[in-house]
């Protein structure tokens, strides 16, 4: 076996003790009528020969272009150390600290960690982790429920797509009832959430709101009016979620600042790597009050009979070994190293770092509307923005194909994700952090002209449109 | 600091001093912020710890060193098949193609991990007899929600609207009753029988028209493959009802037994578990799901495909209306899923068999091991782990389970999982895995008969172990009571960054 | 195993299992060496360990766990500049373009590492105030060895054979004197001044035209700066000998002291000190040597160079025909010298300054707040480390400098180096680095304080100190009366370990 | 500082307490004239730009081609878990294990080196490791001076030239001589090393010798008569000093069976990457009777005081920290976490993993051989090899030049190394290991094919020497 120690000689050493002739004999209990047809795979490689096969898949994959893609996980710098220290096996070999006394490494760094997403949210409460940013999102939509006993919640267009269809996937299940907030259609506030449409939509009483989720920034990019849609759900009743990108609360208000109740985000950009989608870190935290409605794992200080400081999960019965069916969630194996990845990584960074990636994106991001401006693609909303935005750009899944032929990766076309809001049919949503370079921003702005221009010229349909 | 003296340290905040640390990222220009309006930039902090690499990396050094892990000893913990994590994976997993690869990125600049993912698909459907399988549940309880909710679309799908209960065993796992309630079905429980599998007089009783599904896990967590198994299925199946399996311990059945050939409807693997992809103190994993053909129109969204041409694309939101959705964002935990493909390609067929054929063997010979050492419920054939009960140990000297557990530290052993399942007295579930040397089995059943001995000689010893671990039994009374879930200030002052 | 219980462990040997491991290279056709005469062949073994990766990785993990490191805590060895190793350097040195090139691989195929080492040639120099420098030594010793027989080659080519003879201050690392020895040379040592610097009168004396060359450690290895050092120079060169420079602690004085500049003709550098680069349990590490004009034709071939059109080439066999030829394989230890390249490119010259100065500093500091508690022979301002003594001590309680180091690492710190230079008795060489903060470096003298108290109160605890490391004093006579240098023969059969 | 803890305040607080203005007062002891002038190096660079820049350098080397390269250093697989432990900390930031109360993990480590080396070689005594093989091989001549008290060497031309080389710059510096013993010009011994010329040279009462070096395999890839050399050696009371690669002796003659008193070698092929020449390790060892000659640190095995099993350095009055200008060599810094790296490399591939790589690249070079002499290039000499040779190649240099133009590295143009001797001007040296795939040398010899082809069309001088 690739990995296993037993030899022949172990084995029949153990078949002896057990006293079997065969291995067999321990499936006896398998029914005859269900034993397993042949097991149909791929034979075994050799170390070297995986190496190799791995290696080439990954070649496949093209990590090569410049890229402008964002929309909700992020490239940055990741300092050497945060990746050094994650492959210590006593850390991503240990299980979840049920014995405490020798799980200290573990459960110290969740309550580091809780403790520095604390800082960062203003939060007092903070989960060891959930899978990512969507269902930290559902999770906190639901606990809006618990709390208030309501069965609705109203959730921003704003917030990620993929946050929103989880949050509905989640709601579905659980028989409950979220409802969209659309978002201002014209003038200065366009592509934020409509306050007024939100206003209305609380004042149904029929229909209470447990909880008024707000993305800041929002998908599109857009710093959303935080503390108005707050003050509006805390007049109906309701708690306020707020979902929220960690590097950007280095330099804007906290959740905490705009009266949030609960916070939650995808904490992929503190050092985690892209990967495809995952594993990323799903942020959950909320105020003290909310403590016992937070589902995940808790890290509280404690001494030990000896009385030296220690740390010990804690608040136990809202989990589901305890509480089993009337847990606070099902959640058991969370993300628990992308959480260490990320404590490590804001350590590594420190809070002038990490303001500095988050403000030295936004610099980055505005010579690039500047850069995508002059080449033809304007913003497509008027507001204010950190580090990330929506161009118009006609035909703009075209040009995006044919930029990548040109080695750019030209962020998102909306339309992909939101096949339905006509008003994102021409656009892309383009992203700058601070490993963007001014090189990049060029390289970038002088394919899309190019692009844009042949468009004109050959009189494609979405250059026509746009050009009336 | 470690290798002697005190092995303790204080947290980051009060390694903190202002104005340390930085260089890692250049200075934006001063006005990087002045286009975004005042009212939304943060007045204050945040306040986190300012400390220079070295004293960094010595916190989470050592840290580390006050872990119990796979990398330094044997972790018997059942239930959770603490199995060997191969260092190649954690190699794939980083390899810069797989690891930048951004999740948006188009179809045509991702073959490589499509094609991963879609083998991967290939393999655990194959292992599992289904259908097909989706990668997109970030870990076993959500693999859970996942199966239940097609259940739950099915079921609708056939205007079938009364089917509001989800069987589950007694000796369930905490996340199936769990799952059930968050996919809005009520749990039902059922007993079990003496010898440790289902009750089918009482499952019987308690099946109808309300019944949605049955949760089994199979092997379940006595380690008990379900003999009766066919008798369930048919069971189950007559009344409308689907079978959901916990495929968490599939670790013992690879080559043996595919639930779907079985009739199993739908399962969750952990790929934690049986595909040794590591549990990192308490995650990420991933809990793939494999359907059957009832189950397949629902599948989340999206699902890899592979085109006539060979090439590899995600389904396009909406291309498949009857699916349950998204449970999460993207596509799952791929850099995860890279690690329990490299696990199965090394194995191949033969591999996954003998690893499920040593696990069972190691079981066994521990259990028969341990048989005149501790009380052993279930005198059958184990599986990849057993039951073993400290009841006759604390009748006879006072010492329980919890006691047994922390002496194990003392002598160099994580313990068991201790305490479930819930329906056997002072229960110890033990489970070697595949990947433990004879050496190492019979080091711990020495360690249990010296503890065991130590019950009757020195009780006090065991009360108040463990003794040699960096910290000693804790205050969870406290802890709970007043929680202090979180540091608040810092030790120096805040100061602007030095460099 | 680590977290808790015993420490120490099997050698690899005994953990061998026959049969075990495997799974990491495809096996070769049977008849692969038929082709290869019987007597060539191989009869029996290698009788190597056999261990599956688990047991492998805990070994080494376990293994890892019993040392002392940077990593773990406070390391003052003085004389080692025990500083910070940057994290980003390790990865740096393994990028696949880097650490997969061949040393054989043409030039055109090496150009980012041959830019690289004519950068840091160029920066090295620039440090070192000298013309040129070559890479290629792999340790201090060997550029030592490297820049004495370029001054042999030196007097040589002028014919000037009767130089016999290397100065060397009584207070010299060993390796001066040996390296003398191996370059041909008797070492005539001189000794120092109450001040601890060279004794001028005495060194005059031993000058003269048997003089090959002298070698000076500046700051010498008391952490004294040289201050007669022009005086010294002077009379050198006036003799017709060349001076070398033992740059190991040119940590203490960049961009504030350029040997060359100065008037030194060859030092020596050892990047494993200055530019960070880690000392791996011994090694491996670099020694460039810089030289002024007058040994520049000398230089070990080959030389990296640089083309007139921008691009890079190593140094044909023969193309400089007056080289003292190589001193070792290929270019040097390239994937140590990418480590000091990044440290010096992260720092600049205003960096490097600030590491100089902040090493002093610490030093100075440490040596004020030890002042009262250990003798200080030296009173004059030191540069990045001190020499403390136990002289006192010893006389007042019987405690030795031996047992106070050994009482240290109780106290979770790595003692000093001790007894040398061998020029102050009782000696403690102490250098704290410029990594190491003020708490540090405030817990270590409390820590010193703390055990002159105890030297007072309770000695027989220094005696036998340490008391807390994984093993204890060790009896080191029988080790090196009756050597057991290697395991012979494997058993499988000891299993006193449990992992 | 980039690495540094100390603020402003810190260094204020410190010269406070040394009682200097400042730290320019530290300095005072630097002779006014002899201050440095400006430091004139590029800007510091924070980790973001320090990374991109070493990433773009290590992109400038061409690593990507099929490479059949060795002449002394090797291609091989090396498992993962090697470097996933030499990134431990704990080993690769320790100093040399002077305290060995905290240093049980380095001694450890080093005394199973030691064992396994032992097991490889035969040899009862291993040094904890030099500098690479040339600077081993130089001390192990210069160990036989010691031992004999005689002050020549001979030394084979199969040895590789940079060892010669080395070799003689250290033996110049010591006033020692170093004879070379050349190689069979013809016939079936053709490039193996002249045995009737060694025995002629030590026959010389004049000149007595202290030692005989010679390569197993040599240079040129040839399997030498180690024995018969062996045996000449001693019978003039000379030592026999052998030349090895470590993979090699999976499956080659030991040392000791062959009579060897010492042995050195290049260590890289055990687990070590190219890195351009370094670091490496050289492997140094011999027979009991000779421990006190041998330069370098050993580690024993004792116990402490409580009678537990430990290690120590030992025999340390060799070394020149204790015996200074009588040291038996100068070595102190070597390269033990290579040594390491060996070991865990070893652990890890074990003895029968280490048996297939050696005759995978035995079948491999089989097959290289057959596809090369069929695309024109035949081997140079008739004798055994195991997975290296010589091959003649018409106008080699240039045939080698342009083959990289087709992403083919063709092993080593002799005449760089040996530009002396006439025997090897068109030739080249190459290599398979295990990692060389059959696709690879089919694209080589093709490849070859076409150039020697093309070479013989355009009649260039090489061409037409080698096709009269
Ligand atoms: C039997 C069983 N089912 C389900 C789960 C839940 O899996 P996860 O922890 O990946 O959510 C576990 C994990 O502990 C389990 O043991
Ligand atoms: C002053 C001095 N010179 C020379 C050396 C030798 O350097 P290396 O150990 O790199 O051979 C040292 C190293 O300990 C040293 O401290």
């Amino acid at each position: 076996m690739a990995y296993g120690p037993h030899t022949p000689d172990d084995r029949a050493a153990m078949r002896k003790a057990i006293g079997v002739a065969s291995t067999d004999e321990l499936f006896a209990d398998i029914p005859a009528a269900m034993r397993a047809s042949e097991l149909r795979l791929p034979p075994p490689e050799s170390e070297a020969e995986l190496a190799s096969r791995l290696s080439r898949l990954a070649d496949r994959n093209r990590v090569d272009l410049v890229s402008f893609l964002g929309a909700g996980a992020y490239r940055h710098f990741v300092p050497a150390v945060v990746d050094q220290l994650l492959l210590r096996g006593e850390f991503y070999t240990a299980y979840t600290p049920y014995q405490p006394e020798i799980s200290q490494g573990t459960l110290q760094t969740i309550y580091e960690y809780q403790s520095m997403i604390g800082e960062l949210t203003g939060m007092d409460v903070v989960s060891a982790s959930h899978y990512d940013g969507a269902t930290a999102a559902a999770e906190g939509a639901l606990m809006t429920c618990r709390a208030t006993r309501r069965e609705r919640v109203l959730v921003s267009r704003g917030v990620h797509p993929h946050y929103r269809q989880t949050l509905c996937t989640y709601f579905g299940g659980a028989d409950l009832v979220a409802d969209e907030i659309p978002l201002v259609a014209e003038g200065p506030a366009s592509g934020t959430t409509d306050l007024v449409a939100l206003e209305r939509m609380l004042a149904d009483p029929e229909r209470p709101v447990a909880g008024v989720v707000v993305a800041n920034p929002s998908f599109l990019g857009l710093l959303e009016p935080m503390a108005q849609a707050g003050r509006l759900a805390h007049a109906a009743g309701a708690l306020f979620v707020a979902v929220v990108e960690p590097v950007s609360l280095a330099v804007i208000a906290s959740p905490a600042a705009y009266g949030a109740d609960i916070a939650c985000g995808e904490g992929q950009p503190l050092g985690i790597p892209l990967s495809y989608g995952g594993p990323y870190l799903g942020i959950l935290a909320c105020r003290e009050p909310l403590v016992r409605q937070i589902p995940g794992r808790l890290v509280g200080m404690t001494t030990d009979i000896d009385g030296r400081r220690a740390f010990v999960m804690t608040l136990r019965a809202r989990e589901q070994d305890i509480r089993r069916e009337k847990a606070a969630s099902n959640i058991c194996t969370n993300q628990a190293l992308c959480a260490l990845a990320a404590s490590i990584y804001l350590g590594a960074i420190g809070p002038h770092g990490l303001r500095d990636v988050a403000a030295m994106g936004a610099a980055r991001a505005a010579a690039l509307e500047v850069a995508l401006a002059e080449a033809g693609a304007p913003r497509l909303h008027p507001g204010p923005y950190l580090n990330e935005f929506a161009v118009r750009v006609p035909d703009a899944a075209e040009v995006h194909r044919r930029l990548l032929g040109r080695g750019v990766l030209g962020g998102l076309v909306l339309a992909t994700v939101e096949p339905d809001d006509p008003s994102l049919a021409d656009a892309l949503l383009v992203c700058a952090t601070e490993v963007t370079t001014l090189d990049e921003i060029e390289v970038f702005a002088s394919a899309l002209r190019d692009e844009i221009e042949r468009g004109r010229q050959l009189g494609l349909p979405g250059i026509a449109e746009a050009s009336r | 600091m470690t290798a002697a003296g005190d092995r303790l340290g204080p947290t980051l905040f009060e390694r903190s001093h202002a104005g340390r640390g930085g260089g890692k990222v250049p200075h934006p220009p001063k006005d990087a912020l002045a286009r975004i309006p005042a009212d939304q930039l943060r007045a204050d902090g945040p306040h986190l710890p300012e400390v220079a690499e070295p004293e960094l990396t010595r916190h989470y050094v050592n840290l580390s060193q006050l872990n119990y892990s796979i990398d330094t000893g044997f972790y018997p913990l059942g239930s959770c098949t603490m199995k060997w994590n191969p260092k190649v994976n954690e190699w794939a997993a980083r390899l810069n193609g797989f690891a930048s690869l951004h999740p948006f990125a188009p179809d045509e600049l991702a073959q490589g991990t499509l094609q991963l993912l879609w083998e991967l698909e290939q393999a655990l459907a194959e292992i599992g007899g289904m259908r097909a399988v989706t990668l997109q549940p970030a870990a076993g309880a959500q693999g859970e929600l996942t199966g239940i909710l097609m259940v739950r679309a099915y079921h609708r799908s056939r205007g079938d609207m009364d089917r509001t209960e989800v069987l589950v065993p007694d000796s369930a796992h905490g996340t199936n009753p769990a799952t059930a309630s968050m996919a809005g079905f009520k749990t039902v429980s059922i007993p079990s029988a003496p010898d440790g599998g289902v009750d089918i007089a009482a499952f019987r009783a308690t099946l109808g028209p309300h019944t949605a599904a049955v949760m089994i896990t199979n092997p379940s967590t006595l380690g008990l493959f379900e003999s009766r198994i066919g008798e369930l299925l048919e069971a189950v199946h007559a009344v409308g009802a689907l079978a959901y399996m916990d495929g968490a311990n599939l670790n013992a059945i690879m080559g043996r037994f595919k639930p779907g050939e079985a009739g199993f409807d739908v399962m969750h693997i952990n790929v934690h578990k049986t595909f040794s992809t590591p549990h990192g103190g308490g995650g990420p994993g991933a809990g793939p799901v494999g359907v059957g053909e009832k189950l397949l129109p629902f599948l989340p969204s999206p699902r890899v495909l592979r085109e006539a041409d060979g090439r590899f694309r995600l389904e396009r939101p909406g291309e498949r209306p009857d699916s349950i959705g998204r449970v999460r964002s993207f596509v799952g935990n791929s850099g995860v899923l890279v690690r329990a493909y490299a696990y199965i390609r090394a194995h191949g067929a033969a591999g996954l068999r003998e690893v499920s054929d040593d696990a069972v063997l190691a079981a066994n010979y521990l259990k028969s091991q341990l048989a005149g050492v501790l009380d052993v419920p279930f005198s059958r054939h184990c599986m990849h782990e057993f039951v073993a009960s400290g009841a006759s140990l604390k009748a006879e000297t006072g010492i329980r389970t919890l006691d047994v557990a922390k002496r194990l530290i003392d002598l160099g052993y994580h313990p068991p999982t201790i305490y479930f399942p819930l329906t056997v007295e002072e229960a110890l579930l033990i489970e070697p895995t595949e990947t433990e040397s004879l050496e190492t089995l019979d080091g711990f059943v020495a360690a249990m008969r010296t503890i065991v001995e130590e019950a009757h000689s020195d009780p006090e010893l065991l009360h108040s172990a463990p003794h040699s671990s960096p910290v000693r039994r804790l205050d969870e009374t406290t802890a709970a009571r007043q929680p202090n879930l979180r540091w608040k200030g810092m030790t120096g002052e805040q100061t602007p960054c030095p460099d």
